[in-house]
């Protein structure tokens, strides 16, 4: 097997595959399929400042080649993580990374703090794809400014690697991602789910208690994979790639476009073997062509592109 | 504090396998009973799903479908109801067909409070969970009473099968078997200390089935469902309201759960199941 | 049959379905399936003031539940459209709404002009999905006020009812639509493509010549209903519904979300009787419920909302 | 001015049918000969070719897979060759399982000119229009040269059948059939101003063969493939780089069309045929 190791800034990761935020659970609903260590890391469901109930049901609807979902950021909180999920994780040897959100820079700052002071968390993954209250309700991560302030905020509350994960709905995404690259984000990951919403025509009623969901999914990897390769030209840090990944040629059109990880989300619900698959798989893929993980980065870009 | 918003670990080991579909046994073209070749068996006890994909479906269907098990072990069966693409499928498979079975999944109906006698509350195919559980309980030497309704004689599936193994009540809608009308006419002369209710069967059932129970003081076990992504706790989409705020998660905390912990308002109830009628 | 007709401004439609743009030639290609008269209207391939021959070859692939297009916008230039596909339009009684597009507000305006010295248009949909040269490349459909520019120049410049058609990448795509409302428009339709791209990993090509093409198809369907009930929310002109509707099921839910008409766009490849169908599919639920198709829209949505 | 940029008007009237599929004949598991039951029948030519689509598949895969008759009539059939998802699931299909057929679609093998014999060039799969149109000759009375080749013996399917309807020449590249080679090496000695080719299979292929002709000023008639989203000239899916600019769309203009009139260069051709070595 050629070497499977990944470069993010300054953190080296096994391998190239990760699983995504809140499609994993905290990793420890896996002990009956497979052992999560052997992953690249793992993201945690997103991580409050206090625990949260999330939203009424219906939180999940299936869409041709997708789902829709509005789990509205059920959580156990922080504090709760950090004393009951965490330390199983780390004496396991699973590279975690946490994924943490916040209506105000305020509690980003308190959470990142929080984590800072615990061992065993690899980096911190900031979803900036909830609504800034303080700034009436627009999102963090439509806005360069604002998303440049938290990550400079969160930033100089820690020595952890610091990814920031974009919305897809912000207009101009580049200029987001630009802007938190030059706040000290140490890694972008793309994308998060773009709002869609399902009306069942029998009942005449919307399926979402939420009315919309976030749509995830094969449906979305097209345009996940053109939000990628557009990052990875404009930026100078790694890219996570992240959008309908369930299987190796999936994760493998990601890495050719250039970016340094995936992380695989829906399809571990299909299946919750799908990462260690994709794993073994582009082992596989690499072994059969004698060449590194890293080595496949943006391979299908023409040259200097 | 308590864990409030993740589910509480599953309790049975999980196995994710490639099975080849071995029978169809299609009853009118609404309900078929599927059986899975799986020589490494399934653990699976009565009240224990399954999340069923057909291994060919490619993109989309994209989700598995969360299925009952009417039987575990190395032969295990679900039965389904066609309602819509998934259950489409599963309908037209034919044996050979390699399907992904994920489970035993969730919790299993609760053992019986010594001295009760259980009165199994069934509506259309839910009658498979409750089947499979007076099945294990005549193994025991255990005769339950039954009580299965439908909207019409084509929505009893398996009904002799659950004759062979309790006392069986059958009403339906339409009067067309048993008595006429719905399973909760039939109930009240039914309840009392000396039984434990379990019912599995379309929401609206389950809620007047439960609240007949909690007037009488009757325990009654109701076997959920909700949409599920994952059914083993990670996606937390299942949520179901609970009596005094937050949730519990049906494919985990259950699906087996006391109906007095549930919620039964609106709200808790998924559209389409509710639009169901017969399930 | 109840009545099927629909209202957009003081445009009649015989009924709710169209066919969308790019996706149906100009009409004149089904001779051998069914009278396109009978549609509630076409929309022409999007006309230009000069033919263009379109992009090299790979134009499309296909992605789950879904295809990407980077036809480049080949089509026969307003002039021959006028003088050899119009009058057999015409004389045939199809309603036709022809698609224009332009890099700049003075070309908007040329095609206008020539459109409304014809009879036999019924009215004019701006594709400003297209980056405006003059100003630097951003897309007019990005800008409320590039977007607006456009549509009060050809609106001063035709009598016709003037559509404008949204880009599902402006970051504010309510602003962009409020704006053309103010500007004049007649009537917003939504959505054109998003832009995506696929890698085929055999060879580690991307697959389309131009890199990106634009997303259509179910796989979009999610994304195009939240949009069309987000501007049906905010806007006082009709919406009309586009995206993913290959059923009579989903052009419902476009209906019930609001929209007052939709758009049968990719369908049309997988089966070129598809707007026939979902014609008669709606005009059969409407009888069964006793209710005429303009009672349909809205339905979807709770009072007020 | 001429019209530049769409399709020209196809010839044949079309129709979509949906029919259940009556056999499947299975070489291998990589080539098929599937059957259809089309009681009104398909007026379809030798060159022609149908958009088909199973109508069970649902969302996914979305588009009809473009596929040459290699008969018409109330038994319409096709040859495929297994190559991704949609054509998986045809190598799948069991007789009775129903399919969408749009067609006949684009235009036919033109006319031998008077007095030359026809020299039909076929690899791999490319043998169906071929094949079709020398049992059409044969019909006529006229006994076409062909020659055909594959990767190895494996990738020739109906080669006894294109032998009973012509004077065959069979090569292969790894030589465990016939000449040891490509098609290309047979052809030199057949080519004189006597015959005219009709050539299909992988673009290289043709593009070779076409050089070829060129070269000896024989007539080459070649069947192109190019995706396509509709089959039918509204999409603009399926150009092909005509030689002095501008495009021809393969599904209207062609897909027989003049080897001189393509542009043979790189980026004509769709990557992943370029790939598929032995179409
Ligand atoms: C624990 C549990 C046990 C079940 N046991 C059985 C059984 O034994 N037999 C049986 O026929 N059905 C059972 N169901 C319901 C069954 O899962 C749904 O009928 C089925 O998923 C419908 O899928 P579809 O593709 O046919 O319908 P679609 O409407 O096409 O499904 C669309 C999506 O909605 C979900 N969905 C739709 N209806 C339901 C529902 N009632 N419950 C959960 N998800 C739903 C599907 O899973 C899918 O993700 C059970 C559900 C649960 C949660
Ligand atoms: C006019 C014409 C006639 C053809 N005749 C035959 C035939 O007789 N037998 C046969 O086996 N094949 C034939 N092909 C090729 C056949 O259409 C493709 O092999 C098939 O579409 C592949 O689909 P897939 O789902 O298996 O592959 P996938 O890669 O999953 O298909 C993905 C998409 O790419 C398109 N695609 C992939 N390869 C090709 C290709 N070579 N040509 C066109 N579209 C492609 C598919 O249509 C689909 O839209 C013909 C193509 C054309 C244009
Ligand atoms: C049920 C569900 C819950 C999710 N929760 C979160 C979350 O808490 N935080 C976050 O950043 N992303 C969350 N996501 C987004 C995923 O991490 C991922 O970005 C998205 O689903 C696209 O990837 P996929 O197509 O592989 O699922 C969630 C996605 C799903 C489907
Ligand atoms: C092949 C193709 C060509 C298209 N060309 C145009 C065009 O010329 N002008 C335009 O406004 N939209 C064009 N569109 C966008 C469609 O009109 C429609 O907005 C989009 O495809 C979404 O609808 P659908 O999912 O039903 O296809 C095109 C779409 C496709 C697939
Ligand atoms: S958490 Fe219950 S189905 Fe995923
Ligand atoms: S125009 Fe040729 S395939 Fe659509």
């Amino acid at each position: 097997m050629t070497d499977q190791s990944i470069q993010i800034g300054n953190l080296t990761l096994k391998n190239p595959v990760l699983t995504a935020s809140g499609t994993f659970g905290y990793g420890l609903e896996y002990d009956d399929f497979y052992d999560v260590a052997t992953l690249g890391g793992i993201c945690t469901k997103g991580l409050s400042r206090e625990p949260r109930y999330g939203n009424p049901p219906e939180r999940i609807c299936e869409t041709p080649a997708g789902m829709l979902n509005a789990i509205g950021l059920a959580n156990v909180g922080v504090e709760f993580f950090c004393k009951e999920k965490l330390p199983t994780l780390r004496e396991r040897g699973v590279t975690v990374i946490a994924n943490i959100f916040a209506s105000s820079v305020e509690d980003f700052v308190a959470i990142t703090e929080r984590l800072e002071s615990e061992s065993g968390v690899a980096a911190i993954e900031l979803n900036v794809s909830c609504p800034n209250v303080s700034k009436g309700g627009i999102e963090f991560g439509r806005d360069p400014k604002l998303a440049a302030q938290v990550t400079a905020a969160c930033k100089a509350a820690t020595k952890l690697p610091l990814w920031v994960k974009m919305s897809p709905e912000a207009g101009d995404i580049v200029g987001v991602a630009k802007a938190c690259e030059d706040a000290g984000a140490d890694a972008v990951t793309a994308i998060n789910t773009i709002r869609g919403m399902s009306i069942d025509t029998d009942t005449g009623r919307v399926r979402l208690a939420n009315r919309t969901g976030g749509l995830s999914g094969p449906a979305l990897r097209p345009i996940a994979l053109r939000i990628v390769w557009d990052l990875v030209g404009a930026l100078k840090i790694p890219v996570i790639g992240i959008g309908g990944v369930f299987s190796t040629r999936d994760a493998l059109e990601f890495l050719l476009a250039g970016a340094s990880a995936i992380q695989v989300g829906t399809a571990n619900f299909s299946d919750p073997l799908a990462a260690n698959k994709i794993r073994l798989g582009i082992a596989e893929y690499c072994a059969a062509r004698g060449v590194a993980a890293s080595e496949l980065i943006g391979r299908g870009r023409p040259e200097g592109a | 504090m308590p864990d409030l918003s993740s589910p509480s670990p599953s309790r049975t080991p999980r196995r994710q396998v490639t099975a080849p579909l071995l029978r169809r046994d299609s009853m009118g073209n609404a309900y078929h009973v599927l059986t899975f070749d799986v020589p490494e068996g399934m653990a699976a006890l009565p009240g224990q799903f399954a999340m069923v994909r057909g291994a060919e479906w490619g993109d989309a269907p994209l989700l598995p479908r969360p299925m009952s098990y009417l039987s575990g072990g190395t032969r295990p069966s679900i039965l389904i109801k066609v309602f819509g693409e998934g259950t489409i499928r599963m309908a037209r498979a034919i044996p050979g067909e390699p399907f992904e079975i994920l489970g035993p999944l969730g919790n299993t109906w609760p053992s019986i409070t010594p001295g009760k006698r259980p009165l199994l509350v069934a509506g259309g195919v839910g009658v498979a969970p409750l089947l499979y559980l007076a099945r294990a309980l005549s193994a025991e030497g255990v005769k339950p009473i039954a009580v299965y309704g439908g909207r019409s004689h084509r929505d009893l599936p398996l009904n002799e099968e659950l004759a062979d193994v309790s006392d069986l009540y059958i009403t339906t809608e339409d009067g067309s078997r048993g008595a006429s009308g719905r399973v909760t006419l039939a109930l009240p002369e039914l309840l009392s200390e000396d039984v434990e209710v379990f019912t599995c069967g379309p929401d609206r059932m389950m809620a007047a089935v439960s609240e007949l129970c909690a007037a009488r003081d009757v325990r009654c076990i109701a076997s959920l469902e909700t949409p599920m992504a994952c059914g083993y706790g990670v996606c937390l989409g299942c949520p179901v309201k609970r009596v005094g705020g937050g949730y519990l998660y049906a494919c985990t905390d259950g699906p087996c759960i006391d109906a007095r912990s549930i919620d039964w308002g609106e709200g808790s109830h998924a559209p389409r199941r509710v639009e169901r009628g017969d399930r």
